[in-house]
């Protein structure tokens, strides 16, 4: 019997390596036949900000590596909108994360939305 | 669902997160330094305060007591548990939720 | 019940681990057990044998051990968190070409994914940072 | 004196504390993190404004353009250096003040 | 020329190992002819509760040598009343610190003053 | 100018040692010069010789020895703070006992006045943290 596990994303990118090794944690627990989500609020919206470009200051720029998460067989993204508009952003400011058959793998919802949806998890890690 | 908080408002706005989030009906057991959250008239017991009727709060007792904070500074409706009451509450609950 | 541990925290700096290793001692107090404790994040730190704390603070290292013989617990350092930080076991100190390894013996390395099988087949996991 | 903060409000409270703190006259430069809250319309950003007429604001480009904000996103008089105009700004300041 | 460094407390204690770490850097610093004082502000005050009893987590009670900052030569001690408010606290809720004279080393001020005096520093380290 | 650093985090978790490390550059390319870099908390964790990161990452601990060595800057370790997590120099290993160091040997270790005296002799301190 597989388990519900949610990755949230609470922090900012380059600032700390939680974000960067959120990732890897991901990726490694796509191996295993769960149900992965992973979940974007607080600084963690910042991660999905475009044209990022740490190579200026030699870091990895780990955010293009969210455009594949389909292929980990990671395919729901969810991000708090009043996350986003806290942060003076709009919805556009945003990278695009698509599905294999090309649907937004991206779902931006509001609070009770996301509480609800934490809730249902067995798990949940936060980095 | 059990929410673990673990710093002050003004460490980190861990807290707020957590209230906004958290089900209605969950508990929330403040550990480390969000024990001082739970002490009358603070930022943080302020919004706790608003909070009581929807969840069950608990703060850790050998945190307070580290601490020098006493029970009687704390805001009604907070009940002090020590580890083997955390241990009890993470079994009660189906998830352990920690705001880092 | 069985209980799944993380702890993303070095020891001393954050409270992290101080926490999580009183609460896994009130876990087999209370009749319950913790099968797996994984150390990730700068959590890795907690695995060194070269700590030499002062005599008159706590040896949050030497707790774990004892804890881990006592009531046979598996723990593991991330094998990619360890490397970047600078712990290192014979096998990965030889394999990037290090004379000498850091980690203590009672830790072993491996995966993320050893944490989220423990995440698995535990009942509970329960996740201690900053 | 030159004050540094590396966070964003939303981590930390480090921006409140320098702002309540730094005083008149003296310059802010926004590093690491904290450069987020430059962007108009943050909550970060609504304290900078106020604080204009106070102190120099700065940024640091190199930390703006690893993290994909663009000058345009950000709130009026707010001067941006890179890290030689950082070390310029310690040169002039007899004091460097980083709020951790 | 002696230089005025100032060592600012804004953290908890325990929680994290900085105000630990602060006060053995403090006492390291005493040994140079300096013009050393320390300051409490944020949650930094909260290193100064009375009747702090870590041994309850095997850890040291470091608060108690705050009261032998004298025998340092670090006889100045201030702290900002706003950030003692903010936490529900007040002034009796803090320990004394006393120099060998038997004045009292701490000053309770207001956030005016604190700057004021952060100002007039030539160094200032917070921890 | 003569700038005295103070770095109070560890690699690679925390920005603070890349913009130090950044910052440290930009002296010497304009002209001052950085005298002292004292590692403190977890900043002691910049010293080891022992991290081995990501090949495709940068390498935060080479970087610091490089700029060391060709601009001779003094880069020491706060003997308290390394004790307690677990980095050792020959000498501290000896000490404590230890059979191995991990120490780079770029690195030295000293008491927490070795930083005061930088802030003494140098005409401005800076201080990256987290």
């Amino acid at each position: 019997m597989s388990k519900r596990m949610m990755f949230v994303n609470r922090r900012a990118p380059y600032g700390t390596v939680y974000g960067l090794e959120a990732l890897d944690a991901l990726l490694a627990a796509s191996a295993f036949d769960q149900q992965l989500c992973v979940a974007f609020l607080d600084d963690g919206v910042y991660q999905l900000l475009r044209n990022q470009n740490p190579a200026v200051l030699d870091m990895k720029d780990y955010s293009r590596t969210f455009a594949a998460l389909d292929d980990f067989g990671v395919d729901k993204v969810y991000v708090e909108r009043e996350s986003i508009l806290q942060r003076g952003l709009c919805d556009a400011d945003l990278i695009e994360i698509r599905r294999e058959n090309g649907s937004d793998a991206v779902s931006i919802m509001a609070s009770e939305d996301m509480s609800r949806l934490m809730e249902s998890q067995d798990i949940i890690l936060q980095f | 669902m059990l929410h673990t908080v673990n710093k002050t408002l003004t460490e980190k706005p861990s807290l707020l997160s957590c209230l906004r989030l958290a089900g209605a009906g969950s508990d929330i057991l403040l550990i480390e330094d969000a024990v001082y959250s739970a002490i009358r008239g603070s930022t943080g017991a302020r919004l706790l305060e608003q909070s009581r009727g929807k969840h069950q709060l608990f703060a850790l007792g050998p945190d307070l007591e580290c601490r020098g904070v006493k029970a009687a500074q704390l805001i009604d409706g907070i009940e002090v548990v020590d580890y083997a009451g955390f241990v009890a509450l993470a079994v009660k609950n189906d998830t352990v939720h920690a705001w880092l | 019940m069985k209980f799944n541990i993380l702890i993303n925290e070095g020891p001393y700096t954050h409270q992290a681990s101080d926490t999580a290793f009183q609460f896994a001692s009130a876990v087999f107090e209370s009749g319950h057990e913790v099968v797996r404790v994984f150390f990730y994040h700068d959590g890795v730190h907690n695995a060194t044998r070269l700590g030499a704390p002062p005599v008159d603070d706590r040896n949050v290292i030497a707790r774990w051990v004892k804890l881990a013989e006592d009531y046979n617990i598996d723990m593991a350092v991330c094998v990619a968190a360890s490397l970047r930080r600078g712990v290192l076991s014979d096998e990965s100190a030889s394999q990037s070409g290090r004379a000498i390894a850091n980690l203590d013996q009672h830790f072993k390395v491996a995966g993320f994914g050893h944490f989220i099988e423990g995440a698995i087949i535990a009942d509970r996991t329960v996740v201690f940072g900053d």
